[in-house]
């Protein structure tokens, strides 16, 4: 059990109206990987990520996620949906996101932020739910902003907030698409430091990234996407060293 | 001994109103104790807004009114009257200073006249001087008086008692011309049904006319004849 | 057709030819109630609007406090204030406006015009301080006086922001007008209120004026809709 | 203070049932401009249909015509309901439409039809990131719609509701046509009586004014506190 | 007449509140001059150019153009005002004004935008001033957007458009407050170059720019603003190469 993956992906595919953004896209993960998913804009990886958790329903293709895979059904329109709701908000508590716009809820304070998908969705005690979110903050290192509203706070101080309200789900995988890229420089710095810890940890996940450095020291696993398609997958050093395909080479150059 | 509700809209003096202590009295709630007492029955007194009236009876609320309903072709579609028990006439006021003659249309000609919405006056009114005077319809008598005085109406054409209640017992304004004796009269008002009931009713009101009740009754509240 | 109306009519008992004749005077009534305090209203709240906007609150208070009056009580207050208000001004009885004001129609036009200008007053204010401030200023720096700002420039750029909020209030007026059946106005609504007193049926009585009220509501709504899309087209992108 | 004539207890009293009036009338038109919006924002074809249908008929007609359909109209209903309920069952059941029920009925319904509009804009103003981290975390439809869809609707249709109050509140007057007795009725009754119109309408008009004047109050420093954390707070 | 200084301003002192924004500014134009205003933010520039056309009415100083000195009186409050409304509106007639902004009237088309002063504030026929407005349009090379609203433009089209309804007044001197500054990139290159083709036909110009290449190659004097104080004033050659202050160094250093 504890040997299972956590996340498999298989073949999966997604089309927009006539658009086919991703073209068979396949990702194994062990406990304690750290995907990184790279690649030009418009390549895909959003779509990628937000399928993985069924924010998009893949047009085929497998999503297996700690040995549970997901049953997909059609719908009278003849579109492909999950066949279970309930499955589907089960997967998704064990798959926690943290978007680049932080997507914090604005009325609610941090803690409410924090404290909410444990209560409800996970029936954890409240008592337990604070003591474990108060943890989790002083891990970021925003314990003495819990009271504030996220209008009232830096924007890296958001997305500190929002890993922790992803990090109290006690998720399977953490999902990040670009979590750094809405803030100012001197913000990234901080954020990714608190990734890097989550690494450290040996928690599973996965990062939609433009930060080649943070790809390059802390991942386990390098993705290059280009139009929907894997063109370049393995280590990082790998994948930056020694890339095969002639578009990593050309997405490297201007980077280093 | 049988139960009847029998309704009323208070106030409507001097046909039904609470006295100062408080109890139901008038005209029309004397004469419905004697006939209740005629008719063996027991019955109960129902107070009911005017405008829900007719809607009450037909949902059995109550089973008869007695509270000035006057017979007309349109209400009794709806409900079934009793023989007429008392006709009250139309009634001409005005301000002191008027000094035309209400039966004269030529003197008529252009003046303002006051009525209450869908009362039998009202239809007198519309009918007989429809293109003479200019018609005003009020929902209450009180409205007119202000208007009266207000200088926005001419004369106003009342139900006879109505208009001694709520217009001569104020300054500046008499009686003009004639009263006028008009349609049918006020019935008991019942359920198309109980076509028994009525028949009841009227025996007894028949009686009541008879033997002087209905007499001694009235001359207590009128000083002239409604009797019908 | 015209024979079938015909045989509808005979066997209705309520839509009679004087039934309908009563209502289509009191829809003319309603019309004109309506039609003349709107014009009356706009008329005034143009000037009174521009008086608000004066910085100098000897100037502006009055005004600020007239519609604050009216927009903060019911219609129907003032409409009984100045009904029967006006008739207990001492000695009005001898005066040439007691001709005017003992017909109702003219204090319940006083009444809604009043009411009405005090709306489109804040309306219009509202659309006149939003006014581009730099376009405002380019027409000073081109030479133009006061009165030159207001007329070609400040004017027309606050009706065009103002034309939609101006609908509402027109609709809005529309369906105040209906109480100026309880001083005595055979509108629209108090043709309704007599034909129902007569035959006690409320449907028929008043579903039907209230689709006459839709009916004016519709060819209100598609007016202002042309008028806008002609007023605001240099909002619109441009097609090709 | 001014005297008004022995009319003061009844004209508190008309106060009081003009408060409760306008209380319980925002009650309802809260809750149908809430099932409203969502029947409009529902993408179910029949629910938005119904739904437009009641606002469109709704802004078509006055206020005072809608109240009287009720008023004469509703007791005659229920009576044909009742009639029917006596002759098949033999059950007497009555119930009394009378103009305070009418006039919450129909300013509800009135202005349930403006809260719609105005629910159904705050609810588009929530922003798409806000409910799709909702979703994101497993909350299911009703969670999300409970949880984060109407705390963030509120503060965007706070102002709406404002206005709607200010106009709400007004238009109770109207009751006093059909015979309701609440501050105006008695005012009005007063007055004809006394042939004093200035000197119980004024007051009236005064209290009205207050009631607005109050509730701008009241709308502002709920609207401060609803947009606590989104205007930067101590 | 043909020689006269078409304006000239006196030691003008601006203050707002305590504020003391301008101390003493002068400058005298010759005609077909045309004169960049440069200087940090907050130097007053602006102040100065809506001082000259009566936006702001200066503290103290003279303004004459074209030999009219403009008259001042003192207001209840203490406060210097225009002492003839008249005077100011022909006074502003003669020196146009383009913004940074535009402030195109936004509910009349380029055309009407263009013929409104003319035609209410000159008296011009109709007839005449579109014509002229026609002129123009072509000059800076929109003729066919003329029945456009302003909306409907992009924002160096827009600026074009500005400035040849500055031109249809056909003024003395016209003056610029950073017309290009709320253009992107690629814009300002067409607007400097109808400004480049004005001064080129001798028009009497004020500038109000943070273009420095604009500055050195157009104009004929540059007068570089320093807290409400001309710190340097000269030919472009002069200031820019051979600058005497050592703030003027200073300002320069970063932006070559
Ligand atoms: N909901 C949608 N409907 C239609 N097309 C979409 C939708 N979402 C994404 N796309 C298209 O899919 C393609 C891939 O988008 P995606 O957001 O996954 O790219 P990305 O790799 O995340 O790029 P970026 O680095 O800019 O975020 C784009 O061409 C985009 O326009
Ligand atoms: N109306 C006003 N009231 C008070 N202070 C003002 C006003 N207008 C300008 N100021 C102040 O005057 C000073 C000069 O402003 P000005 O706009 O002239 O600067 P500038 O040189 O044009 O700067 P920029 O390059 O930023 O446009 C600033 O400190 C400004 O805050
Ligand atoms: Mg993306
Ligand atoms: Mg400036």
């Amino acid at each position: 059990m504890a040997d299972q993956a956590p996340l498999i992906c298989r073949d999966i595919h997604k089309t927009f109206d006539q658009l086919e953004v991703l073209k068979g896209i396949s990702l194994e993960t062990r406990k304690g990987d750290v995907v990184s998913l790279i690649g030009s804009s418009g390549s895909g990886k959003s779509t990628f990520l937000r399928c993985i958790n069924l924010l998009e329903t893949p047009t085929s293709g497998d999503i297996i996620v700690h040995g549970d895979p997901i049953r997909f059904t059609t719908n009278r329109k003849g579109e492909r949906i999950p066949a279970d709701n309930k499955q589907v908000e089960l997967i998704r508590a064990k798959l926690s996101m943290v978007f680049q716009s932080f997507n914090l809820w604005s009325h609610m304070t941090v803690l409410e932020n924090i404290i909410e998908a444990p209560i409800h969705v996970l029936k954890v005690p409240k008592k337990e739910a604070i003591e474990r979110a108060e943890a989790y903050l002083n891990k970021v290192g925003i314990y003495e902003r819990k009271d504030y509203y996220p209008a009232q706070m830096s924007g890296g101080q958001q997305q500190r907030a929002a890993i922790a309200r992803a990090l109290a789900m006690e998720p399977e995988v953490m999902l990040f698409d670009e979590p750094t890229s809405a803030l100012d420089p001197e913000l990234v710095g901080e954020v990714l430091k608190v990734m890097q810890s989550l690494a450290e940890e040996g928690r599973t996940m996965i990062v939609v990234t433009h930060e080649m450095a943070f790809a390059r020291d802390v991942s386990t696993q390098v993705l290059f996407l280009h139009q929907g398609v894997i063109e370049e997958q393995g280590t990082p050093d790998k994948v930056f060293d020694n890339p095969d395909s002639e578009r990593m080479k050309h997405f490297l150059a201007p980077n280093f | 001994e049988r139960n009847l509700r029998i309704a009323f809209d208070v106030p409507y003096e001097p046909f039904e109103y609470k006295d100062e202590n408080g109890e139901l009295t008038g005209f029309e709630v004397e004469l419905a104790e004697a006939m209740c007492e005629e008719m063996n029955a027991n019955c109960e007194f129902v107070i009911q807004a005017w405008d829900g009236m007719i809607p009450g009876l037909l949902a059995r609320k109550f089973d008869l009114i007695m509270s000035s309903m006057s017979i007309t072709p349109e209400r009794a579609e709806r409900v079934l009257f009793s023989e007429p028990y008392y006709n009250t006439p139309g009634g001409w006021f005005a301000r002191n200073d008027f000094s035309s003659d209400v039966t004269d249309m030529d003197a008529m000609k252009g003046k303002t006249v006051g009525v209450q919405r869908g009362t039998t006056m009202d239809t007198y009114v519309t009918e007989n001087m429809g293109g003479i005077v200019t018609i005003k319809r009020y929902t209450t008598a009180d409205d007119m008086v202000l208007d009266l005085e207000g200088e926005r109406l001419d004369a106003v054409f009342v139900d006879y008692p109505v208009g001694e209640q709520t217009i001569l017992t104020k300054e500046g304004f008499k009686e003009v011309g004639e009263s006028v004796k008009l349609g049918e009269g006020v019935g008991v008002a019942m359920r198309q049904r109980d076509a028994d009931l009525a028949e009841e009713v009227n025996a007894a009101l028949a009686t009541l006319k008879e033997d002087g009740t209905y007499d001694e009754i009235m001359n207590k509240y009128f000083n002239y004849d409604i009797k019908m | 057709m015209p024979e079938f109306i015909a045989q509808w009519l005979n066997q209705n008992e309520i839509f009679t030819a004087m039934t309908i004749m009563e209502y289509w005077n009191g829809l003319v009534n309603t019309v004109q109630l309506v039609f003349l305090s709107l014009v009356i209203g706009l008329i005034c709240a143009v000037p009174l609007a521009i008086l608000r906007t004066v910085r100098n609150p000897f100037v502006s208070g009055p005004v600020w406090l007239y519609t604050y009056l009216f927009r903060g009580t019911p219609l129907l207050i003032q409409l009984y204030i100045i009904y029967y208000g006006l008739a207990q001004i001492p000695g009005i009885q001898e005066t040439f406006w007691w001709e005017i004001f003992r017909e109702p129609f003219y204090p319940a036009l006083l009444a809604f015009a009043l009411n009405t200008a005090a709306y489109t007053t804040e309306i219009i204010r509202g659309a006149i301080v939003s006014t581009p401030h730099g376009e405002i200023e380019a027409a000073k720096a081109y030479g133009m006086n006061w009165m030159m700002r207001m007329r070609r420039i400040v004017l027309p750029s606050a009706a065009r922001r103002a034309v939609q909020a101006y609908s509402n209030e027109v609709i809005f007026m529309l369906h105040s007008s209906a109480i100026a059946s309880v001083v005595t106005i055979v509108d629209l609504t108090g043709a309704a209120r007599n034909i129902y007193s007569r035959f006690y049926a409320p449907f028929d009585a008043f579903i039907f004026v209230a689709l006459c009220y839709m009916a004016l509501t519709f060819i209100l709504v598609f007016a202002f809709r042309k008028l806008e899309n002609h007023l605001l087209k240099h909002q619109r992108p441009v097609t090709s | 203070m001014i005297d008004l004539k022995g009319y003061g207890p009844e004209l508190l009293d008309g106060a009081v049932v003009t408060i409760e009036l306008a209380f319980l009338s925002l009650a309802l038109a809260l809750a149908l401009g809430l099932i409203g919006a969502s029947a409009k924002l529902s993408g179910n074809r029949l629910a938005t249909g119904i739904a437009t249908t009641y606002t469109t008929l709704i802004r078509g007609v006055p206020d005072l015509v809608m109240m009287m359909l009720f008023y004469y109209g509703g007791q005659v209903v229920v009576n044909m309901l009742s009639d029917y309920i006596w002759e098949t069952y033999e059950i007497d059941f009555f119930f009394q439409f009378d103009p305070f029920i009418s006039g919450v009925i129909t300013i509800g319904l009135i202005f349930g039809a403006y809260m719609t509009e105005t629910f159904r804009g705050a609810f588009l103003a929530v922003e798409t990131g806000q409910i799709e981290a909702a979703r994101a975390y497993g909350f299911t439809r009703l969670h999300t719609f409970r949880r984060i869809m109407i705390p963030q609707m509120m503060r965007h249709a706070l102002p709406g509701i404002g206005n709607n109050w200010q106009v709400l509140l007004k238009t109770t007057a109207l009751v006093s046509i059909i015979g309701l007795t609440d501050m105006v009725r008695v005012a009005e009754e007063a007055a004809k009586a006394e042939r004093m119109p200035f000197h119980f309408f004024i007051p009236v008009a005064f209290v009205y004014l207050s009631l607005t004047a109050i509730s701008e109050l009241f709308i502002k420093w709920l609207d401060k506190r609803a947009n606590v954390g989104v205007i930067q707070g101590g």
